[in-house]
C-alpha cells in the first residue's frame, strides 16, 4: 500500500464505500436466491476497489460508463442505493423508472450513462462524452470501465484509436478478474499485460494491483489528470479476481479450488481493513460498527424497496422519444 | 424413444452430426470450458470431453468468429455458430448480411456457405439488450434460411436438417423452451419437451405443422408463441371457440400453401408475435395473404404483437409488453364475436 | 429562392444548423478532407473551412464512430454521423440498435439521443455490398426516426427538423437522387432538386404529402421509387388511368391518416419498393391497411418490389432487378383493369 | 533489391504479371472513361509488385482474399483475365456470372475467394480459411489483402487476435499506400508502422517496401512458410502508393502534387524494369516486347469481353440457395 499519508477521515471513507458495494452485492444475492427479486444480476464481489479506488478519483460532473456488472460502479460513483434497489425490483422509483433493471443501472445526475449489457458496448459512449467535453472546452473526463474481455470486441480497438488519435479527456479502465464469463484471459489474450495494448496507440498503459484500493486511486489521480489536462487517453489495467458467480447462481466450477481460495484471502475489503487497524486509523470495532450500520441502512433500502410502487403495466408505452 | 428438453435435444443432435460428419465443429463464447455452462443455456455442455477439437471456443469477438466461421465454411467445413443471446447478433451483423448471405450469390453460385448459426431470442427479465426477438431483423435478408423450433423434436429434425445442408441457417431458440436445468434453469419457462425416436429423421425447412386443428379462426405463432396460442386454444375450446393453431417452424422458406388451406377453411387469420408489431414477422404474413388470399377471408387479418417500443425490464411491464394467453383470448374472442 | 439538387440543399442545411448552433457536428469518413469528396456523394463539401472544428474526419471505424456520437449526444450536443453506403450500417448495428436506439428508454426517459444519421441506399451498378435499400432492416427497430427525402425541398425540411429534435433521426438519401455533380455524378440520375425558399421552414415527421392526385389507385413509394411511381401516373394518365402517388417522407412515424383518406377516394393501394419483398416497407403497410383499412379496398393490395434475392451487378439482371417505370404501369394496368 | 539469384525466367515471368495488371487496369480505365463499361472501379495502377511479390510465394491451391481493388490480386493469383474483364463488362461468361462485379472479383478455383468490398470484411474469412486448413492439416495457407485504412476496422482486432492465439496459418497483408480513399494514414493511425499493431498479438509485424517487388516476394515467401509450418500468423506490411485515383474519376487533389510526383518516379514496374535491364536479365526491347504482347492480349481480351453473352435478367432470380 501507499506511503502518501491520507486523513483518516478519507480513508474511513473509502472503506465504508467498499462495503456497501460488498454488502448491497451480499443481500441482493440473497434476495435473488430468496426468490423475490426479479431479472438477471452480474455482481462483483472483489472488485469493489476497483470501483472506489477509480471514482472516488473522478470530480462530480466527470462521467462514466458502465457494463453488465455495474453495481460497484454505481455506487462508488454515488447513484442512490435506494434508487439502485428500487430499480433491481423493478420499481417506478428505480433510477431508470423499472425500464432498465440491473444490467442499466445509471444515473446522469450523478454521472453515471446507464449501463451498456452489450460487452464492449460502453466504449465508445465515454470516447463521445469526452469529445464532447473537449470540444465544448470543459474541464471534465469520462471513464469507462470495461472487463478483461471486453478487451476482445473490436469496438475496443476503434475507440482507442479514435481517442488516442483526437487525443480525448478519457480513461479506459479494465477490470482483469482474469474471466470473460467462464473462460480464462489466457485463453483469449496472449499480451502478460493487457494495458500492452494500449502501446499500438501510443498512450500509457498501466497494470497495476487492483485489489488495493489507495494504489488503485492513486493511479487512478494521476491518469485522471492527465486526462483533465489534455494529455489524452490512458489503459490503466486493474488486477483483480471475481469472488462470486459470472451471473447468478453460478459455481464457478471453472476456477480452480486453490486458485479461488487464494483470491479470497486476498481480497480488497479484508486487506483494507487491515490497513486501516495495522496503522491504527481505526479499530476493529470502528470497522465493524460501519458494517453494522451499513446492514441496518441496507434493510432499510430493501423494505422501502419493496414497498415502493410498482410502474403500471401501460408505462411500458411511454419514454420512447422526447417528441 | 426418449423424452428431451431443447436443450438437451439440441445438445444430442449437434452431438450425433459431429460423430457423423468431421467437418462439423462448433464455434462461440464459452461453448465448451470445462467447468463452465456449455454456451450460455447448456446446449454444448460437456461436448469439450467427446469433440476437444471441434468445440472451438473464442475471445468476445462476435464478428471475427461468425467472419471465420464464414471462411471455413468456404473451405467445405460445416461450422455451427452460436452467440449467447441473439441481441449480440447485431455485432456480427457486417459478416452475416454482407459475407455469409451473400458470397453464394455473388460468385455467380460457385460457392457454399453451409454455416448454421444459432441464436436464443425471448424477453425474460434481463432488460433491453438481452431480450430481442431477433427474427424481425432477419426476415428481410436474403440469402440465410430462418428456422425456429418451438419444441425438441422441431429442434433436432431442423437442426439436422441445417446442418446437413448447404445453405445458411440461422436458428432461433427461445431461452423460455430450452429446459435447461440447474443453475441455469429459466423462470416462466414452458416445456418444449418431445419423445425424441431413435431413428434419423430430419425436417424439411418449409412444412408447417398444424398444431391444433379448429373451424373459426387460423393462429399463426412460432417459439413460446406458438405455445401460448396453444394454451388459449385450449381455453376458447371450453366456450365453443374452435382454433386452428399454425406453427411455420421455418419462416424463410415460408409454408404459405398450408397457411392457405388452412384460411380456407376457418376465414380468419390472426398472427401472434413477441416482437414489436412494426414490421414484425405478421407483417409479412399479414401483407402476403392480404395480396394473394384475401378473398378466402371474412374477417380482418388481426396482427398481436409487442407494442412499438423497447423491452421494459419490469416484470409488470414486461409481462404486459409479451402478447399473454389472456390477450390472445380476448382477441379471438373479438374477432369471432363479431 | 434557388433551385438545388438534394447533395447541395443538405450541403446548405448542415451548414445553416452549424452556424445556428453549434452544438451540432459532422462525423464521418472522408466528409472534410481538403481535396476530398466531402464524403461520398459530396454533401459536405467544403465544409472544413468554414467550421474546422466541427468537422470530423474518423478513421474507418463505424462501429466506433457511430458510438462517439452517441456519447457526445448524450451529453448534449448534436451530431450528424453518416456512413458513405448505407450497407455499412451493418458494421454499426450494435451502437445504433443497442445503444442509440434504446438509451432514451432503458433509462426511464431521463436521457435523450439527439443524434442524426445519414446513409445513401440504392441500387446503382456497384454490385451487391454497395447497393442495399437499408430502410427494411430498421424499421423493426424500436427508438429511432426514420426519413426518405424524395426532394431536395424535404431533405432541407426533414433534415432541419431531425437536428432540431432530441430524438435520433435517421435519414436515408438515395444515390440516385442527390444530383452530385462532376467526378462524383451517378449514372441513372433522377431529377430530385427543388426550388428552395429563402425563409427557415421545416417539415414535421409523419406528414406524407400527396405528389399526385388521382382516382383510380394509390400508389405509395419512396425516394427514387417515388419519382418512378410519377412517371407512371404521367404515362397512365395518356391511357386514362387516374394514379394517386403518395409519398410518406417519414416511415417511422407513419402517416396513415393520408393514406387512408387516399384509399377511401380510390379504393386500391400500390406499395413500390426498391428492396426485395419479404419484409419490406410494403409489408407493413399493407399489413396495417388490411387490418384497420381493409373496407376501403375493392382490389387486394399489391406489394411491386425487388425479388427475393441478392442485388445482382450486371446490369441486365439490375434493371430487372429495380421496378422500372414499365413494369409500375403494367401491374397498375392489371389492377385497373381487372 | 535482393542479392539473391533467380532466373531470368522467373524474372521475366514476375515482370510480366506485374505489366498485365498495369495495362489491364490502364485498359479498363479507358473503357470506363469511354462509357462502355458498366459499375465502379478501384483500380492498383503503382500497386503492382505487391499483389505480384504475394501472389509468387504462393502454392496453387493456398488461398487470398482482397478487397474493393482486387484486380491486381486477382491477376497474380491466377484468375483468368477473360473472365475478369467479363466480369466487369456483367457478362454471364464472368468469373462471378455477372452477379459480382468489379468489386467482387474472384474464382475459388484459383484461390481467390469473391473480394469483399466492405473495407476490412474479407480478414475473418482468410483466418477461417486457415482454421479450416489448419483443423484438416492440410499444408495450405490463406492470405488477406488490406489496406491501411481497414486496420482501423475493429474486425482487424478480431481477425487477428484470434488467429494469434490458434496460430493460425494465415498472412495479414496490409498494402500501405498512405490514404484510405482521401483520408491520409497519419490522421487515423499513430504508430510509425502499421506492422507495429501485431505487437500485441505477439506475432510477427514487418514492414517492407512495397514497391520493390523482389524484397515482396522475399518477405511474403518466407512468412507463407512460417504459417505453412504452423508457426503462425504474420502481419506483413507493403509500403506502396496508388499512382491513381482511388475510385473512377477521382482527381485525387488530396495528395501533394510533389508527393505524386515522387512516388510516380518509384513506382514499381519502371523500377523492376531498370533492375532487369541494368543487371542485364533483359533488354529494353525485350521488356518493350513483353508490354507489346499484353497489349495484344488485351485488344483479345477486351473485344471477346464485349462480344460474350450477357445475363438474361431473369437470371437475377437464380443462385440464391444450393436447395
Ligand atoms: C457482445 C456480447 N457478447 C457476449 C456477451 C455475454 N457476456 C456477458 S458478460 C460476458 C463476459 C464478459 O467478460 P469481461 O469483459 O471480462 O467482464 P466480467 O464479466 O469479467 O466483468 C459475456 C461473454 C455480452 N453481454 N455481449
Ligand atoms: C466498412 C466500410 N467503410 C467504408 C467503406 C468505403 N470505402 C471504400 S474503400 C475505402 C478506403 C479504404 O482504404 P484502405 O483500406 O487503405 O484501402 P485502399 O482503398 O487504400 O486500397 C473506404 C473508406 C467501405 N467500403 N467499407
Ligand atoms: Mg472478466
Ligand atoms: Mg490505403
Amino acid at each position: 500500500m501507499t506511503k502518501e499519508k491520507y486523513s483518516k477521515e478519507f480513508l474511513l471513507e473509502i472503506y465504508q464505500k467498499m462495503v456497501l458495494i460488498r454488502q448491497f452485492e451480499e443481500r441482493v444475492k440473497f434476495l435473488f436466491l430468496e426468490g423475490v427479486m426479479p431479472g438477471t444480476i452480474h455482481q462483483c464481489q472483489g472488485q469493489e476497489a476497483t470501483a472506489v479506488g477509480v471514482c472516488t478519483a473522478l470530480k462530480k460532473d466527470d462521467i462514466i460508463t458502465s457494463t453488465h456488472r455495474p453495481h460497484g460502479h454505481a455506487i462508488a460513483k454515488g447513484v442512490s442505493v435506494q434508487s439502485m434497489m428500487d430499480e433491481l425490483f423493478g420499481k417506478l422509483t428505480g433510477c431508470c423508472k423499472g425500464k432498465g433493471g440491473s444490467m442499466h443501472l445509471g444515473d446522469l445526475e450523478k454521472g453515471m450513462i446507464p449501463a451498456i449489457a452489450i460487452v464492449g458496448g460502453n466504449l465508445p459512449l465515454a470516447a463521445g462524452a469526452a469529445l464532447a467535453f473537449k470540444m465544448r472546452e470543459e474541464k471534465r473526463i469520462a471513464v469507462s470501465f470495461i472487463g478483461d474481455g471486453a478487451t476482445n470486441e473490436g469496438i475496443f480497438h476503434e475507440t482507442l484509436n479514435m481517442a488516442a488519435l483526437w487525443q480525448l479527456p478519457v480513461v479506459f479502465v479494465i477490470e482483469n478478474n482474469l474471466y470473460g464469463a467462464s473462460t480464462h484471459v489466457n485463453l483469449t489474450i496472449r499480451t502478460d499485460k493487457i494495458s500492452e495494448r494500449a502501446s499500438i496507440y501510443k498512450i500509457p498503459g498501466i497494470t497495476i494491483d487492483g485489489n488495493d484500493v489507495l494504489e488503485v486511486y492513486e493511479a487512478s489521480k494521476e491518469v485522471a489528470e492527465r486526462a483533465r489536462n489534455g494529455q489524452g487517453p490512458t489503459l490503466l489495467e486493474l488486477v483483480t479476481y471475481r469472488i462470486t458467480g459470472h451471473s447468478r447462481r453460478d459455481p464457478c466450477l471453472y476456477q480452480p479450488a486453490q486458485e479461488r481460495a487464494e483470491a479470497k484471502k486476498n481480497e480488497p475489503i479484508g486487506r483494507f481493513g487491515k490497513y486501516l487497524v495495522d496503522n491504527l486509523y481505526a479499530s476493529h470495532q470502528q470497522l465493524e460498527e460501519i458494517e453494522n450500520n451499513i446492514e441496518k441502512e441496507l434493510d432499510v433500502v430493501v423494505e422501502a424497496a419493496k414497498s415502493a410502487a410498482e410502474p403500471k403495466p401501460e408505462d411500458a408505452l411511454s419514454d420512447m422519444f422526447a417528441e | 424413444m426418449q423424452k428431451m428438453g431443447i436443450a438437451e435435444a439440441l445438445r444430442m443432435a449437434i452431438r450425433q452430426e459431429m460423430a457423423r460428419d468431421e467437418r462439423v465443429f462448433c464455434i462461440g463464447e464459452d461453448i465448451a470450458i470445462p467447468g463452465g455452462w456449455g454456451g450460455a443455456f447448456t446446449v454444448t455442455l460437456g461436448m469439450e470431453k467427446e469433440f476437444s477439437h471441434r468445440m472451438i471456443n473464442t475471445p468476445i469477438s462476435e464478428a471475427g468468429f461468425f467472419g471465420i466461421a464464414c471462411g471455413a465454411a468456404l473451405m467445405g467445413m460445416k461450422p455451427i455458430a452460436d452467440v449467447q443471446y441473439a441481441d449480440f447478433l447485431f455485432c456480427a451483423m457486417d459478416q452475416i448480411c454482407n459475407n455469409i448471405a451473400k458470397l453464394r450469390y455473388m460468385s455467380g453460385g460457385k460457392l457454399n456457405v453451409p454455416i448454421v448459426m444459432r441464436a436464443p431470442v425471448g424477453v425474460t427479465g434481463r432488460g433491453s439488450q438481452h431480450a430481442q426477438n431477433m427474427e424481425t431483423f432477419f426476415m428481410p435478408l436474403q440469402g440465410v434460411k430462418i428456422v425456429c423450433p418451438a419444441t425438441a423434436y422441431d429442434a433436432v429434425g431442423l437442426l439436422r436438417t441445417a446442418v446437413r445442408g448447404q445453405d445458411p441457417v440461422m436458428i432461433f431458440e427461445h431461452k423460455l423452451l430450452y429446459g435447461s436445468k440447474g443453475a441455469r434453469a429459466e423462470s416462466g419457462a414452458i416445456d418444449g419437451s418431445s419423445e425424441i425416436p431413435e431413428e434419423d429423421f430430419t425436417i424439411p425447412f418449409g412444412q408447417a405443422v398444424v398444431r391444433r386443428c379448429g373451424d373459426d379462426i387460423t393462429v399463426v405463432g412460432t417459439l413460446l408463441m406458438m405455445h401460448k396460442c396453444l394454451q388459449a386454444a385450449e381455453q376458447l375450446q371450453k366456450e365453443g371457440i374452435s382454433v386452428e393453431v399454425i406453427d411455420p417452424r421455418s419462416l424463410v422458406p415460408f409454408d404459405y400453401v398450408t397457411l392457405k388451406k388452412s384460411i380456407a377453411k376457418t376465414s380468419r387469420l390472426m398472427i401472434v408475435e413477441e416482437s414489436p408489431k412494426r414490421s414484425g414477422i405478421g407483417a409479412e404474413i399479414a401483407a402476403t395473404i392480404a395480396e394473394e388470399a384475401v378473398d378466402l377471408l371474412n374477417a380482418p387479418i388481426k396482427r398481436i404483437a409487442a407494442p412499438d417500443t423497447i423491452v421494459p425490464f419490469s416484470p409488470p411491464m414486461e409481462n404486459f409488453y409479451v402478447p399473454q394467453v389472456q390477450r390472445i383470448c380476448n382477441e379471438i374472442r373479438q374477432i369471432i364475436l363479431k
